[in-house]
């Protein structure tokens, strides 16, 4: 579980302490996923890899509004999410790899993490495949009387899916308690998104079917975690689902096979100086609560973190062949 | 249809295959609160082949609950709500919606337990009425049982007696995976006894529904009964016909199948679906791998013809198996 | 083709002339379909039967805004649509009953009709299935420099599937010439609109997308023609998709199996109070415009017109058995 | 892959299977103005396997035409333009995201023709990569061609050489009907020699890829270069295999396969498919019925495991059809 748990109907905090955390947990995405990168150059991991770098305030806004017992569906770009979501790194990284001491066992891969301890529902790879099964999560909470949340993590690209426009209205019809998180980096894969919707205000998109619904700048983590504690205590509260749109910028390729032919240097450029990372740590340093030995600390933690999780991946196993056929059906069927 | 001349015994009534099917619902319903049916025109309407009239009224909108149209969602929810501890009954109301549906079900039902590693079960039945015969036309006649019995992850069963309409469903919810059950629509109002004691029935194996020497007649679902009907024209011709009924595409039980061959050394398969790629071409080749040194003859298939269905009464059932080239193809077998 | 093909850009008409032909396009509809209705009890037609009864005004508004180059996508209650478009009533006939002179030549039945020469493209018996054909239909128009419209008509049930969202984007996206027609009769089968969507004014959904939306009174024959002639100038004027709900009720069951359960005889009657074709007599009378011979030579002429299709029907020709395989292909294909 | 150690003639040169394909995509742009590419990112961001890189500078976002993420809509919108006049060529970014366009493809573009009594054609090309290889884990390495290969009114093509990339969508776009050609994604970067003059090639008859006396091989797209593997090694231990590339599976030509089973008696059929329903079935019932009385031994499927495609590359690879299990399957024919 997320280390920043709040206690139900918490305020947004801006305490040294709680801003401290919200660093680290940003810090704790970008490093992995550097790392990740690494690896795959290594060819340690292999597959699609989609990096969040410079996503980061999303995950670490939104995350920490959830209690253990809500439950998260993500995307392919999910790794910032698993670990966030408390999913161990050393779990996440083995699944990287592929190896069965993976979160997933290793059969998923980085698209599929999942976690049922921690409630993390993957990891899908089909754009807008999760968004029914959040809603279809929530109907269940509903049904059983469980004041549980499902938070469902989606991108810009998936807005335009017609799985969108069914799941945004049975949520609403049905009033369910679904967070609905379109994480908008302005590009799917190579479509910009005024490219691919007529519509380029999505929060908007949203409204219309009588979901609370708004927009919120997606590189700034208070401004990400504020609006998401607003929306996690109204679903709470039983006002239905709520829509954040949270507008970020990926600083990476799409995924590993990208050569961005379609965005110029300069525009990764501009959108990096509004780096979530920086931008937290400069505005506590002005505000004098970042001291000089934080981030340091921070980044060596991180560290260990990440070296620990590449020794546990590298010493995992691989699965033996002869289980192929396994985790196909929950009891033994032969086709 | 069958049984329809048996006089009623004390223990059994004369039922519909519809009305088993909802004694089915009405006996999940009531036996675990888990239990919900979700579909279109499922609750108010009373079903679109009025499967679940009735049902709204007694266990109300919550859990017979009408979805709009949005066959990719509801599924899909339906596949989140097994995922977080119910057990839902999906209806697509005819399996020709189900296309869009599809990629929940093959990509999500049919792989989130192997993806998480084993982690979770998607315990979700699907109701999925299926087959031509009403005249429906070319996009409302599809019976595409055979593509989702391709699909690991998947079971698929097709009942096509009462006892199965009865008894499947209750064995289906009872499984920690994804069943996909198809429900002929030529079959609901196929009258006939049960009895009155009659109760889950296992999805495992196949059911050999009459006994013969020469031949073996393999099918499942709507083309049961062509079938018999062929087997008891074959038996004025002295031939007799096995009759197999599949019951479970997935996983298939090869085992009856190829028993039954090696008994009668002659096999026809019946499948309402487009001959090309159709789920008898995998029982055939099934047939060639595990009993090829027993059989006298090549194995043969009745299917549908290689065309959309066509609205007119004579060409749609020109285009589907009927008895008499069942009849045919047997005979053809036999070098009659 | 439509009688009522008006010139490019022609105002609204209010003389007798024109809307005796509106009222005669309404009379047209409601007969033949009350005869379809007859024939089925009469087992000449089979499969699905869905009558439009109620809701002729939608068909004649629209229909008589096009031009003879536009092109026709319709639902499987597409009858009416299929008329007012030109198809002769004779081969309409043929068609529900599955004779060969049928305008699908029997293949496609009730929910099928196709003409070609009349660009009438269907008859689709997929909920929303046509949307995005008569966005491609639209788009080949477009890239070919033609300045058509594609008109599509589907109803309040179609909004929620994925595809409308789909459609609507990429024809407002692409500034497609396409006039969607919403037939909101307030059911989809059994299912009222607000026990199906969270947002119950249609519009609004379309106007999100930054298509020019309205809705309109469905059971005004003059309004909705009002309404279609503006947003198909507005097409022709280049300005992209437009569309346009119209509030109807269909009077009968949603197909010949539906026994409605779902509502009360009293919604439909005091719906009936709205017919369009008595509510347009009546006004026409009030106004001086419909004389006592007018309504009887109409009916008399329909009549003439429904009994000369029923006889065409009746003296078809089923195709012969051996043909059961044509048609799949254009070539011969032996699969 | 093929070909690759042989001096490259005078009039033909090295390439690879994108560009082949590149280069027909190029080839149908400029001969005939009615044509278009589009789909998910074919434009600016080149294509997701690179195939269309260069093409929308040369031809421009009208004709390289970059979509929304609306697999079914932008399908049902490809139909539509082949319904009024143009020429469409839909890429689906892979098979796997096919299945939310296969209601459009299903029920319309397959049918339009059939339901309206021949009044219209649909001549709309899809292009699909297709395939496992890449360690894409369960939802993205379906091999799905033996399902649009069962639908009449649709043509199913899987071209597998050099030629056949380059050769196959100039014929596909003179056909008046639908047709579905399948990429696997594991040929995109086989390099080999072709003809300088290479252009349409047929798309209606298997061809036979390697003679042999001794067994019947036969596969079609990306399963052809393992089985020629196989064929290699076997001819190592004096078995000779002839190898059949079925090139379109709808329709099937039957008669190419059923001619080399009569000579050679002996059949297997290497298929990525999921063996349960797979396409190989059909091919294993299509020689059960024509060439029965000429087996000297069962026919023999080397078909996927019955999983969902695993991530790590071990279990991957022992997931899919290999040369050594080919090997096994026809040593084992032949009481080897
Ligand atoms: C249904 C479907 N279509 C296409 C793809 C291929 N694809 C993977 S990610 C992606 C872009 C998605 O963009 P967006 O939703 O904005 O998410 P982002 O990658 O930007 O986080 C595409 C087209 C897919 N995985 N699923
Ligand atoms: C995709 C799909 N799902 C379900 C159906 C079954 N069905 C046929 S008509 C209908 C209701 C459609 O309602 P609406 O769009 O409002 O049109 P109306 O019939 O009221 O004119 C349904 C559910 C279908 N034909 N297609
Ligand atoms: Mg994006
Ligand atoms: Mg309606």
């Amino acid at each position: 579980m997320s280390d920043l748990s709040p206690p139900p109907h918490a305020k947004p905090r801006l305490t040294r302490d709680h801003l401290l955390g919200l660093l680290r947990q940003m810090v704790r995405i970008r490093r992995f996923e550097e790392r990740c990168g690494e690896l795959y150059q290594q060819e340690k991991i292999r597959g699609f890899l989609h990096l969040y770098i410079g996503e980061e305030a999303v995950a670490a806004g939104v995350m920490g509004c959830l209690h253990p017992e809500d439950a998260v569906v993500a995307t392919y770009r999910e790794h910032g999410h698993a670990i966030l979501r408390g999913v161990p790194m050393t779990a996440v990284m083995a699944e990287m790899y592929g190896k069965a001491e993976g979160c997933s066992h290793g059969r998923g891969g980085s698209m599929h993490l999942f976690d049922v301890g921690t409630r993390f529902f993957g990891g899908n790879a089909i754009v807008a495949g999760g968004l029914p099964l959040a809603v279809g999560m929530a109907l269940a909470d509903r049904m059983r009387g469980l004041p549980r949340v499902t938070a469902c993590f989606f991108g810009d690209g998936a807005v335009a899916e017609g799985e969108f426009h069914e799941s945004l209205n049975l949520a609403a019809l049905w009033k369910l308690p679904v967070l609905f998180v379109c994480e908008n980096n302005l590009y799917a894969m190579g479509t910009r998104l005024d490219r691919a919707q007529s519509q380029t205000d999505l929060h908007l998109k949203a409204a219309v079917y009588q979901v609370a619904s708004e927009a919120v700048d997606g590189m700034d983590v208070v401004a990400v975690e504020a609006a998401a504690r607003r929306m996690t205590d109204a679903i709470r509260d039983g006002a239905g689902p709520q829509f954040l749109e949270c507008r970020t910028y990926r600083f990476r390729a799409h995924s590993m096979f990208d050569p961005q032919l379609y965005r110029d240097k300069a525009e990764v450029d501009d959108w990096k100086r509004h780096d979530p990372v920086a931008r937290l740590s400069a505005w506590m340093r002005e505000a004098g609560m970042l001291h000089d030995t934080d981030l340091p600390t921070i980044e060596r933690e991180t560290e260990a973190e990440i070296e620990a999780a590449v020794a546990f991946a590298e010493a995992g196993k691989w699965e033996p062949v002869e289980d192929l056929a396994k985790d196909v059906y929950t009891r033994e069927v032969h086709p | 249809m069958i049984d329809a001349d048996i006089t009623v015994a004390a223990a059994s009534r004369m039922i519909t295959y519809r009305d088993a099917m909802r004694e089915a619902l009405r006996d999940a319903l009531l036996r675990d609160e888990r239990v919900f049916l979700m579909g279109e025109d499922v609750g108010c309407y009373g079903g679109c082949y009025a499967v679940s009239k009735g049902l709204y009224d007694e266990f109300g909108p919550d859990r017979i609950r009408d979805t709009p149209l949005s066959e990719s969602t509801f599924v899909g929810a339906g596949i989140g709500a097994a995922l977080n501890g119910m057990r839902p009954i999906v209806e697509i109301m005819t399996v020709n919606f189900s296309l869009l549906a599809l990629d929940q079900i093959v990509n999500n039902a049919a792989t989130l337990r192997h993806m998480s590693g084993g982690q979770v079960s998607v315990p979700v039945v699907f109701r999925i009425p299926t087959g031509a015969g009403r005249q429906l036309a070319a996009q409302h006649s599809h019976s595409l049982e055979g593509w989702y019995a391709h699909v690991p992850g998947l079971r698929v069963v097709a009942p096509a007696t009462l006892e199965d309409a009865r008894g499947m469903l209750w064995t289906a919810l009872q499984d920690p995976d994804p069943v996909v059950m198809f429900e002929h629509v030529m079959l609901y109002n196929m009258e006939g006894t049960l009895d009155a004691a009659a109760g889950p029935v296992d999805i495992d194996r196949a059911a050999v529904r009459r006994a013969g020497r020469d031949v073996t007649l393999i099918t499942y679902g709507g083309s049961l009964f062509k079938t018999l009907a062929a087997a008891e024209a074959l038996a004025a011709d002295n031939i007799s016909a096995e009759v197999v009924d599949l019951r479970s595409l997935r996983p298939l039980d090869a085992e009856t199948v190829l028993a039954s061959v090696a008994r009668t050394r002659r096999a026809v398969i019946v499948d309402e679906g487009w001959r090309t790629g159709s789920f008898a071409a995998e029982v055939s080749a099934r047939i060639m791998e595990g009993a090829f040194w027993s059989l006298d003859a090549p194995v043969a298939r009745v299917c549908t013809a290689e065309v959309p269905i066509p609205y007119p009464r004579h060409l749609e059932q020109a285009a589907l198996p009927q008895p008499a080239a069942i009849v045919a193809a047997v005979k053809a077998l036999m070098g009659a």
